[in-house]
C-alpha cells in the first residue's frame, strides 16, 4: 500500500489529537527539564496546522505536509522552527506526487533529520528530539531497503523512535534550555523525542 | 504593576496597530504575518533590503528604526519571544526588490534558528539573502563566564549602530555582501554591558522579574528581565558607570587617540536626567582615557520593558563607519 | 528606588553637563546663570528670539526642544523650582537679536512669577518680550474644581506644541507680537488630561511622592508628582484613555470633521509598547466621534521623573497651525 | 542724619545675621502655613546677596540695593523674586545718589510694596508680607512728611511694620502656599511679614 492524500491527513489528524490529549504531559516534561511551555507551543502548532489545512484543502500528500510545517513555522519557540524544517522536507520529498511510497518517507525523514541538526547542532545522546528522529529515520530506510511497504516501514520506524525517546531518560542535556539545568533533567524523558515517537506511531496505524 | 492594557495577549498586536497609526507616514503595519514595513516600500526602485526583528518589550527597537536610512521592515514576535520564521521570511520576502536582503539578527537561540530558516525559505524562492549576526554584550562573553560552548554573546544595544550603518550603506547602493561586511565590521568593534537598578514587569504581571536588595544592582543584564551574572552593591553614578565602561575599553582594545561612537542607553523606565547624568560619567572617563568620543546616542532605544537602568556601548569607529552614522535617516526613533 | 546619583543636590548640573556633551552639535550649557542655549545661536541674523524653562525634571522638556525650528535658549531649575529670574532674565537677553523675545511660560506660580520679573529686567535693558501662558490642564480647570480664584488650569503637554508653532514662526520671521499671538493661539486650543498608575520619587529619596492601592489609579495628575484631583479604579485601557480623552473633546468643543493634534505623552516611566496601545484607544475613540487626527506626536516629551502614566492632549488645528506644525525641526528631542 | 553706603552696609549685615541665626524659626513658620522652605530659602538668598556685596565693593546705597536684590532674584521659590523685586526698588529709588535721605527710602518702600502688589496680586489682610510692607511704608512717608531724618523715620517703619506681621495671626491666607491649607493656618504668624519687620529694624538700630 502507498499513501495517498487522505491516508497522510488521517496520520496527521491522528498525531493531532494525541498532542491535544496529552499536551500537559509533554508540558510537564518540559517544566522539569526546560522552561514549562512545550506543550504549549506543540498544541498551538498542531492548531495552527489544522487551521492551514482546513483552509487549503490540500489535494497531495505533499500539500499536507506543506500545511503542517507552515503551522509549526508559524509557532515560537525552539521546537516550533525546528519541527516545521523537520516537515517542511518531508513537503519537499512528496513534492509534486498524487502518492508516495514508503522510499520517499524514508528520503523526507532523512532530509529532515539532518536539517534539524544542521539547525539545530545537537547529536544524537544530546537529549532532544534528534534521538527519536535519527534512529528512526535510519529504520525506516533500513525497512525500505528490504522492501517493506508504508504501513510496514512506518511500524520500524516508530518502534526506532520510541526506543530513542525512552534511551533520553538517562542522558544529561548537551542542546536546549534542558542544557542549563544539568543533573536535574537526569531520569526524566525528553518530550521533544516522545513527541517524535507520537508521530511515527500514528503514522503506522493511520489508514 | 499597572499597565496600560487590554488582553495581555493582544497587547503587542494593539500596540502595533497604535504605532503604525502614529506613524502612517514612515510606516505600514502587515498584520499577518506580522511585520512592520516602509510606507513608501519600493518606490524608490531598487536596493538591498533590510530586515531585523525579535521579540517585542524593546521598543523603539526594531519597529521604531523603519524608515529611510535604516530598516526596510521589522518583525516583532510577542513579548520577549522571538518572531516566527514564516514572519521573518515574509518580511524578507516583501523587501526584495531584486537586489537581496541582508537580515539583523541579535544572538538568542529562538532568534537565531527563526532567522536562519527564514533565510533558507526566502532563498528557496529565490533571495539572495545575508545574514548579521549582532553579539555585543560582554556580560556573556566566553571569555568572561568561561562556557566556551555556550551560546555566545547576547546582542543588544550595538544593534542599533549596526541597523544604522547598514541602512546608510543600503541606501548609498552597496551590494548585499557589502552591506552585510559593514554589518559585520560594525558588530565586531562593538560591546556592550549593562546595569539593572530595578527588574520588569511582564504585561499583566504585578511582580517584577527578579528581586533586588536595597543596597545591591544588577551587573550585566540582557535585555529580557533576566538575572544578570552578579549583584554588585549600588554605588554613586561616578563608581557604576566606570564599572561598565572600562571593561569596554579593555576588550575593544581602545587607545589614546582612538574615536567611538557612544550610545548611553535607557533600559525602559530610566530618565533623561538620569541618563544624561550617566552620559556624563561615561564620557569622562573616555576624555581622560584620550578616547574621542566621535559620536554619541543618548536615550533609551533598546529596552527590557519597564526595567530601571542603563547600557553603555561602545564602537570602534573608522571614517567610513562615521559617514555612515551621519547619513540621513528618517524613522520614528531616529531622525537627522 | 536607586537611581544614578552623586550628590543628589548637583543632579540638575550634572545632568545638563552630559546633555550639553552628548548635543554639542545643537547646543550650549551656560552653566552660571543657568540656562541652555542654541549652538548655532546668533548665525542666522536677526529673529525673534524663543525662551522656556521650569523647573527640571520633565525631561526632554524644555533643553530637548532647543534648536532650529523651535526654541533659543530653556532654562532649568532645581527639581521641580522654578528658575530663577536672573537665570530667566540672562536666557532673555542673550537670545534678543535686537527681534524682541517670546517667552514661553506653563502656569505655575513660581514660573509666571519669575519670568513676568524676568521680563521687566529684560525690558529695562530695552529688550521687547512677550509672553505666552500655557495652561492646558483641565483636571485643574476652575470650572471643573470650582474655584475661581485659583491660579487656573495648570501648563502641561501642550507647551511642545506652543513651542513647535512659535518656532516655526519665528524661524519664517514673524515678529514678535505675531509669535506670541500664535502660541497664545495654540494654547488656547489645547486641553490635556493625565493618568498616574505610579508615582514617582524624588533624586536620592527612596519613596514615591504617594501611594496608590493596587486596583486604583490617579485620575488628573499635573507633572510634579503631586497628588491629581481624585482616585479611579484601575480599568482595561480601552476604559482609562476614554476617561482621559472624552473630556478634552468636549472642553475644546470639537466636532465631526474638525482636525486635532493628538499628543500621547508618557509621564516618565511608560514603556513605548504600552504608549503605543493608549495612542489606539484615543484615536480610535476619535474616529469614531468622525475628529481627524492630523497629526500626532507619540512619546514621553514632558516627564514628571519616574512618574508611570500618560496624559492626552488634543489641539485644534487650523491650516496655519498644521503649516507651522510641519515646518522643520531640529533639537535633540524632536527632529523632522 | 542721611544713610551713606557704610550705614546701608550695616544695616544689610544686621539684617542678614538675624535670618542666619533665626531661619529656623521662619521655616518652622512655613512648615505650619507653607511647605516649609522660606528659612532655607531667605537663608540661600541672604548668602547670594553677601557674595555680590563682597565681589561688587559697592559704592553707594544703591549698589548696595542692587546687590542685594539680585541675590534674592537669583533665589527661587516665591519670596526670592518677591523680596527681590521689592529691593530693587530701592536701588532704584537711590540710583545715582551718592547719600539718601528718608525721602528716598520712602519712595523705595512705597515703590516696593506697589510692585509686590502688582507682581503677586496680594492685598493687605491676605496674611502675607504685604502686610507688613505695606503698612510700613505708610508710616515711612507720613514720618517724612512730619520732617523726620532717616533713623527717626525707620524706626516709624519697623513699628508698623511689626504690628502689621502681628495682626497676620488672626488671618486666613488667600494668597501663596499657606492659602492651600485654610483654617490651619490661622493663630500663626506669616514668616514673611516677620521678615519685613527685621528688615525695618535693622534700619533703624544700623550706625
Ligand atoms: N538543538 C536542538 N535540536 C533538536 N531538538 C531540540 C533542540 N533544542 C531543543 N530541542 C527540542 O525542543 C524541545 C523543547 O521545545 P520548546 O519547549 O518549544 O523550546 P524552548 O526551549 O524554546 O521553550 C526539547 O524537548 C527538545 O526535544
Ligand atoms: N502673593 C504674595 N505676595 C506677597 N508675599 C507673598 C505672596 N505669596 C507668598 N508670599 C510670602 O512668601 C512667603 C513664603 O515664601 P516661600 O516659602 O519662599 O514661598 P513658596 O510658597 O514658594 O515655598 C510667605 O510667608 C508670604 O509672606
Ligand atoms: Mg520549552
Ligand atoms: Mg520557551
Ligand atoms: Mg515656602
Ligand atoms: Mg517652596
Amino acid at each position: 500500500a502507498v499513501m495517498d492524500v487522505d491516508r497522510a491527513r488521517n496520520w496527521w489528524e491522528g498525531f493531532a489529537r494525541e498532542v491535544e490529549e496529552r499536551s500537559e504531559e509533554l508540558t510537564e516534561l518540559d517544566r522539569i527539564s526546560g522552561d514549562g511551555d512545550f506543550g504549549t507551543n506543540l498544541r498551538s502548532a498542531v492548531r495552527k496546522a489544522r487551521a492551514r489545512l482546513e483552509a487549503g484543502q490540500p489535494r497531495t500528500v505533499g500539500e499536507v505536509f506543506t500545511a503542517v510545517s507552515l503551522g509549526f513555522l508559524d509557532t515560537g519557540g525552539t521546537s516550533g522552527p525546528l519541527f516545521g524544517m523537520f516537515f517542511r522536507e518531508f513537503a519537499k520529498a512528496c513534492e509534486g506526487l498524487p502518492v508516495v511510497g514508503s522510499d520517499v518517507l524514508a528520503r523526507g525523514a532523512l532530509e529532515g533529520v539532518r536539517t534539524v541538526q544542521r539547525l539545530g547542532g545537537a547529536q544524537v545522546g544530546d537529549k532532544t528530539a534528534v534521538d527519536a528522529m535519527a534512529p528512526a529515520a535510519e529504520a525506516l530506510q533500513r525497512a525500505v531497503d528490504a522492501g517493506a511497504e508504508v504501513t510496514a516501514a512506518m511500524g520500524a520506524a516508530y518502534r526506532a523512535a520510541a526506543d530513542g525517546a525512552r534511551s533520553t531518560t538517562a542522558m544529561r542535556a548537551r542542546r536546549g534550555r534542558a542544557s542549563y539545568v544539568g543533573e536535574v533533567a537526569r531520569g526524566v524523558v525528553d518530550p521533544g523525542a516522545l513527541a517524535v515517537a507520537w508521530f511515527y506511531e500514528r503514522g503506522a496505524t493511520a489508514a | 504593576r499597572r499597565q496600560f492594557l487590554n488582553d495581555p495577549d493582544d497587547v503587542v498586536a494593539e500596540a502595533l496597530e497604535g504605532f503604525a497609526r502614529a506613524h502612517s507616514d514612515l510606516v505600514r503595519w502587515n498584520r499577518d504575518p506580522s511585520y512592520v514595513i516602509r510606507a513608501d516600500h519600493g518606490a524608490h526602485g531598487s536596493k538591498v533590503g533590510l530586515v531585523s526583528g525579535g521579540g517585542s518589550g524593546h521598543e523603539p527597537l526594531h519597529t521604531g528604526f523603519v524608515g529611510r536610512g535604516m530598516l526596510d521592515a521589522a518583525v516583532p514576535g510577542q513579548v520577549f519571544t522571538s518572531p516566527t520564521a514564516l514572519q521573518v521570511a515574509a518580511a524578507t520576502q516583501a523587501v526584495d526588490t531584486g537586489a537581496g536582503v541582508v537580515q539583523i539578527v541579535k544572538n538568542y537561540t529562538g532568534d537565531v534558528l527563526n532567522f536562519r530558516i527564514a533565510a533558507e525559505i526566502a532563498q528557496d524562492e529565490g533571495a539572495r539573502v545575508q545574514q548579521v549576526l549582532v553579539d555585543d554584550d560582554l556580560a556573556t562573553d566566553p571569555q568572561l563566564t568561561g562556557n566556551p560552548d555556550g551560546p555566545g554573546r547576547r546582542g543588544t544595544a550595538a544593534v542599533v549602530a549596526v541597523e544604522k550603518v547598514c541602512g546608510a550603506a543600503a541606501e548609498a547602493g552597496a551590494d548585499v555582501v557589502e552591506v552585510a561586511a559593514l554589518g559585520r565590521r560594525v558588530a565586531s568593534s562593538a560591546r556592550s554591558l549593562a546595569v539593572a537598578l530595578e527588574a520588569p514587569a511582564h504585561p499583566g504581571r504585578d511582580r517584577p522579574s527578579f528581586d533586588l536588595g536595597e543596597h545591591e544592582v544588577e551587573f550585566g543584564v540582557g535585555i529580557h528581565g533576566e538575572r544578570g551574572v552578579g549583584r554588585r552593591p549600588f554605588a554613586p553614578a561616578a563608581e557604576l558607570l566606570p564599572q561598565l565602561t572600562a571593561p569596554l575599553v579593555e576588550s575593544l582594545g581602545l587607545r589614546r587617540g582612538d574615536a567611538a561612537l557612544v550610545i548611553v542607553n535607557g533600559l525602559g523606565s530610566t530618565h533623561p536626567l538620569q541618563l544624561s547624568l550617566a552620559y556624563r560619567e561615561v564620557t569622562r572617563l573616555l576624555d581622560g582615557l584620550g578616547i574621542t568620543t566621535a559620536r554619541s546616542l543618548l536615550g533609551s532605544y533598546v529596552t527590557a520593558l519597564d526595567m530601571t537602568g542603563c547600557s553603555v556601548t561602545l564602537v570602534r569607529l573608522d571614517d567610513d563607519l562615521l559617514r555612515l552614522w551621519d547619513a540621513p535617516v528618517r524613522t520614528a526613533a531616529l531622525t537627522w
